[in-house]
């Protein structure tokens, strides 16, 4: 059998991989490619943590369902933003969008 | 028995491949240049997490996850590319100037974490057994909607779609008379 | 469980192994000449114009976001439908006003004017 | 129930490989990969004949007699055409990512393929019963979807791009109604697995749904990208969509896989509507199942040949506006009609009263949504008419 450990210790490589990809990208569609992988590395620990306690509670697969809607209307709402925003300023790089900086 | 675990081996080689693939996919997800083959990076990966979810027996979040990743979301973001680009191929260096920053707190999460992980006992807990009767999509399908259970975040899961089909819409609607 | 997915991995597999056989096969036994008309952009005949690359509209993104929204639906609406049988006339109150919430969506899309593909 | 990986002929081979001092899980996964290959090897066959049936229904749906000279009937045809595709030059375009250029159509193939692996054959034949058998429909179709998206970016081709867009914004569009039209059986039969569906097909749900079958018949046929719905074919605009770059085997796979993915759809017609192979004596004499089933899926697969060579091409504000100005409202108020209908009907499942209630509520329901459409097209009409006086005083 896998080890519980093995399937943690991957979602937190992806954790810390898609961290690093909102943390250092530039392009805004990057960072939230960066976000799908954290919020898929929270998914694969949910359903692990289900599997691994007690099956017959189903919980850990309902929360994966639930994050399942929240990380579409991220998507979503986060994309429609950056079109709005290169529609205004012509541009998707998140340095230059410094509108609220100030 | 001993059947069984020769069975259970061929899932942990099933593991090993499919963890390095995604490892390496997600790594090529945040450095690669051109977006849209990130992109399609991104949806290797999220096939992995299928493959993942498959092998611990959840096949319905294993469909969802091709289902509602790769058919929509994925697309979705391919869409966006397509309409935030002028020209094939990105311009300019794709990591900002701080990215070996970045990169050190990567690695002190990944490290952190792991640290963690390790000193908690659950950890080589064996999964349970299941029956052969046992039906993880009626389960999942009875508890998601009777009154005892998640009834709430069920229908609340449909306010926010709804939130977020408005909000998303709205901002993305070129009115007319712009540009 | 788990032996029904390594079967539809097993032929996941086979299924792209054949398609790739049958390209490799075409390309071995095919001839290769390249030459820069042979190799340029189908155009009707014409001489490409501009980059190859063109602008979208943001209605591609509209379509994509409403169908994201109820693709969504559906992972909710599928453990929904299986238990419906057990549940009875709860459920199904339920479910309506699950749809009914989602339709406001796009009832509030369609008047806005946002349906329109021109 | 037996499976097609696991049956007395498989454990027999299987039996076979460990004779020979194979270790017996190795011989298990070697069984079950001969019987995909097996299966697999037939479907491309099948796929060979529904190039030639496909012609000939072409040829009479126009007045001609199709492939006539090679062999009998033409049927030797087809396998010219293979012969040509495989020695037809292999040209990368300027500017084609090839990588990608060259797994799309491998992706569109296996997509198709992907769909063998949970086909009812007949009661004892049949891939793997998976018990979330209709959104594993669903998934595998998104491949479909993105390999199109694949093969339209990677030709470096602004008209394949074009093409690929509005193929992919279709697909996505009637993807709605499909899954609305699929989660009916699934109401009905109150499960996913398409074997259960075909299980409780007591009677055809083509008699107690009639609505979810043809809401189900439009969504499929535009998710196939076939007439009607073929926008990407559009020569005189588009040229021919994802795959103008593409040529020799891998066109060929394009269009194989399209022939195929049609027939696919013919037989999951069949299993979800015309109850799969079941008919008399079906249960007892497997064989008798397949039989009836092979004849719905045809009759399926030639109800879409019949309605691509019948209709004209629909312009894309048109199908845009068919899909979520009607489809979509209608499908979910069908959706929740049939759901509640089927909740008030729950005391009759079985019974005679149970058909005949689902029967006329749709038929009720389907008579009020022509009729609210009657009534609209009226007072349409009468504004068109009332404008038109104008334009006579012009002549």
């Amino acid at each position: 059998m896998i080890p519980l450990s093995w399937y943690l210790i991957l979602s937190a490589a992806l954790f810390a991989i898609g961290l690093f990809g909102v943390l250092s990208r530039k392009n805004a569609i990057a960072i939230l490619l960066g976000i799908e992988l954290m919020l898929n590395a929270v998914n694969i620990n949910l359903v692990s943590f289900w599997r691994y306690n007690d099956p017959t509670r189903i919980d850990g697969q309902v929360f994966a369902v639930i994050v399942f809607a929240v990380a579409a209307a991220e998507v979503a709402v986060g994309l429609a933003l950056v079109i709005s925003v290169y529609r205004r300023r012509n541009t998707v790089v998140a340095d230059e969008i410094d509108l609220m900086k100030w | 028995m001993e059947c069984r675990e020769k069975i259970m081996t061929a899932m942990q080689i099933i593991f090993g491949i499919t963890a390095a693939v995604m490892v390496g996919s997600a790594i090529m997800v945040v450095t690669t240049k051109n977006l849209i083959h990130a992109a399609l990076w991104l949806i290797v990966t999220l096939f992995g997490a299928a493959v993942l979810f498959a092998t611990l027996n959840a096949g319905f979040i294993a469909v969802i996850q091709v289902v509602v990743y790769i058919g929509a979301i994925a697309i979705l973001f391919i869409f966006a590319i397509m309409l935030t680009r002028r020209e094939k191929g990105d311009t300019g260096p794709g990591l900002n100037r701080g990215w070996w920053l970045s990169a050190v707190i990567a690695v002190v999460v990944f490290g952190g974490l792991t640290w963690l992980l390790q000193g908690w006992d659950g950890l080589s807990k064996a999964a349970p057994a299941l029956g052969p009767s046992f039906d993880s999509v009626g389960l999942l399908a009875e508890t998601l909607v009777s009154p005892e259970a998640f009834v709430l975040p069920f229908e609340v899961a449909s306010v926010l779609l709804l939130a977020a089909l408005v909000g998303a819409v709205y901002i993305a609607f070129q009115r007319k008379g712009e540009e | 469980m788990q032996t029904e997915w390594m079967y539809i991995g097993l032929f996941l597999v086979v299924g792209a192994l054949i398609p790739a056989a049958a390209i490799i096969v075409a390309a071995i036994l095919s001839p290769r000449k390249p030459n820069p008309i042979k190799e340029s952009t189908y155009e009707c005949g014409i001489e490409t114009v501009g980059e190859n690359w063109v602008q979208f509209k943001a209605q591609y993104y509209i379509f994509a976001l409403i169908f994201l929204v109820f693709d969504v639906e559906t992972v909710f609406l599928f453990p929904w439908a299986v238990s419906l049988n057990q549940l009875g006339m709860f459920a199904v109150v339920e479910g309506i006003i699950f749809i009914g919430i989602l339709m406001a969506g796009l009832v509030y899309a369609w008047r806005k004017g946002m349906l329109e593909w021109v | 129930m037996d499976s097609f990986f696991s049956n007395p002929v498989t454990d027999w081979l299987s039996g076979v490989f460990t004779g020979w001092g194979m270790n017996p899980d190795a011989a298990h996964v070697l069984t079950a990969f001969i019987a995909i290959l097996l299966l697999i090897t037939v479907v491309m066959v099948l796929d060979i004949f529904l190039v030639w049936t496909e012609r000939k229904i072409v040829a009479r749906f126009q007045d001609r007699i199709g492939p006539n000279r090679l062999g009998p009937f033409g049927l030797i045809q087809p396998f010219a055409d293979i012969i040509k595709l495989i020695i037809k030059e292999n040209i990368y375009p300027k500017g084609v990512d090839k990588i990608v250029y060259n797994l799309a159509p491998v992706i569109m193939m296996m997509s198709v393929l992907l769909l063998w692996a949970v086909f009812p054959l007949s009661p004892i034949l049949f891939g793997v019963d998976l018990n979330v058998g209709v959104l594993y429909l669903i998934g595998v179709g998104s491949l479909g979807t993105l390999s199109i998206i694949m093969a339209g970016w990677s030709s470096n081709n602004k008209y394949a791009l074009l093409g690929a867009f509005r193929q992919v914004a279709v697909m996505i569009s009637y993807e709605i109604p499909m899954v609305v039209a699929l989660l009916i059986p699934t109401i009905l039969s109150g499960s996913m697995g398409i074997n259960d569906i075909v299980w409780a097909q007591d009677v055809w749900y083509i008699v107690l749904v009639p609505l979810g079958f043809i809401l189900f018949l439009i969504s499929a046929t535009a998710e196939l990208g076939r007439a009607p719905f073929d926008l990407t074919e559009a020569e005189s605009e588009l040229i021919a969509g994802h795959h103008i770059e593409y040529s020799g085997m891998k066109f060929g796979l394009f269009y194989a896989s399209e022939l195929l993915h049609t027939f696919t759809f013919g037989g999951f017609i069949a299993a979800f509507f015309f109850g799969g192979w079941r008919g008399p004596g079906a249960e007892t004499y497997p064989i008798l199942g397949l039989f009836y089933f092979l004849i719905k899926a045809t009759i399926g697969y030639w109800l879409f040949g019949w309605i691509k060579y019948t209709l004209p091409r629909i312009r894309i504000d048109k199908m845009m506006d068919l899909n979520w100005k009607f489809l979509v409202p209608f499908s979910f108020a069908l959706l929740v009609f049939v759901a509640l209908t089927n909740a008030l009907l729950a005391d009759f499942v079985g019974s005679w009263i149970y058909w005949v209630g689902m029967l006329l509520s749709n038929l009720l329901f389907g008579w009020v949504t022509m009729e609210i459409l009657r009534r609209r097209a009226r007072g349409e009409r009468e504004k068109v008419e009332g404008v038109q006086p104008v334009a006579e005083g012009g002549h």
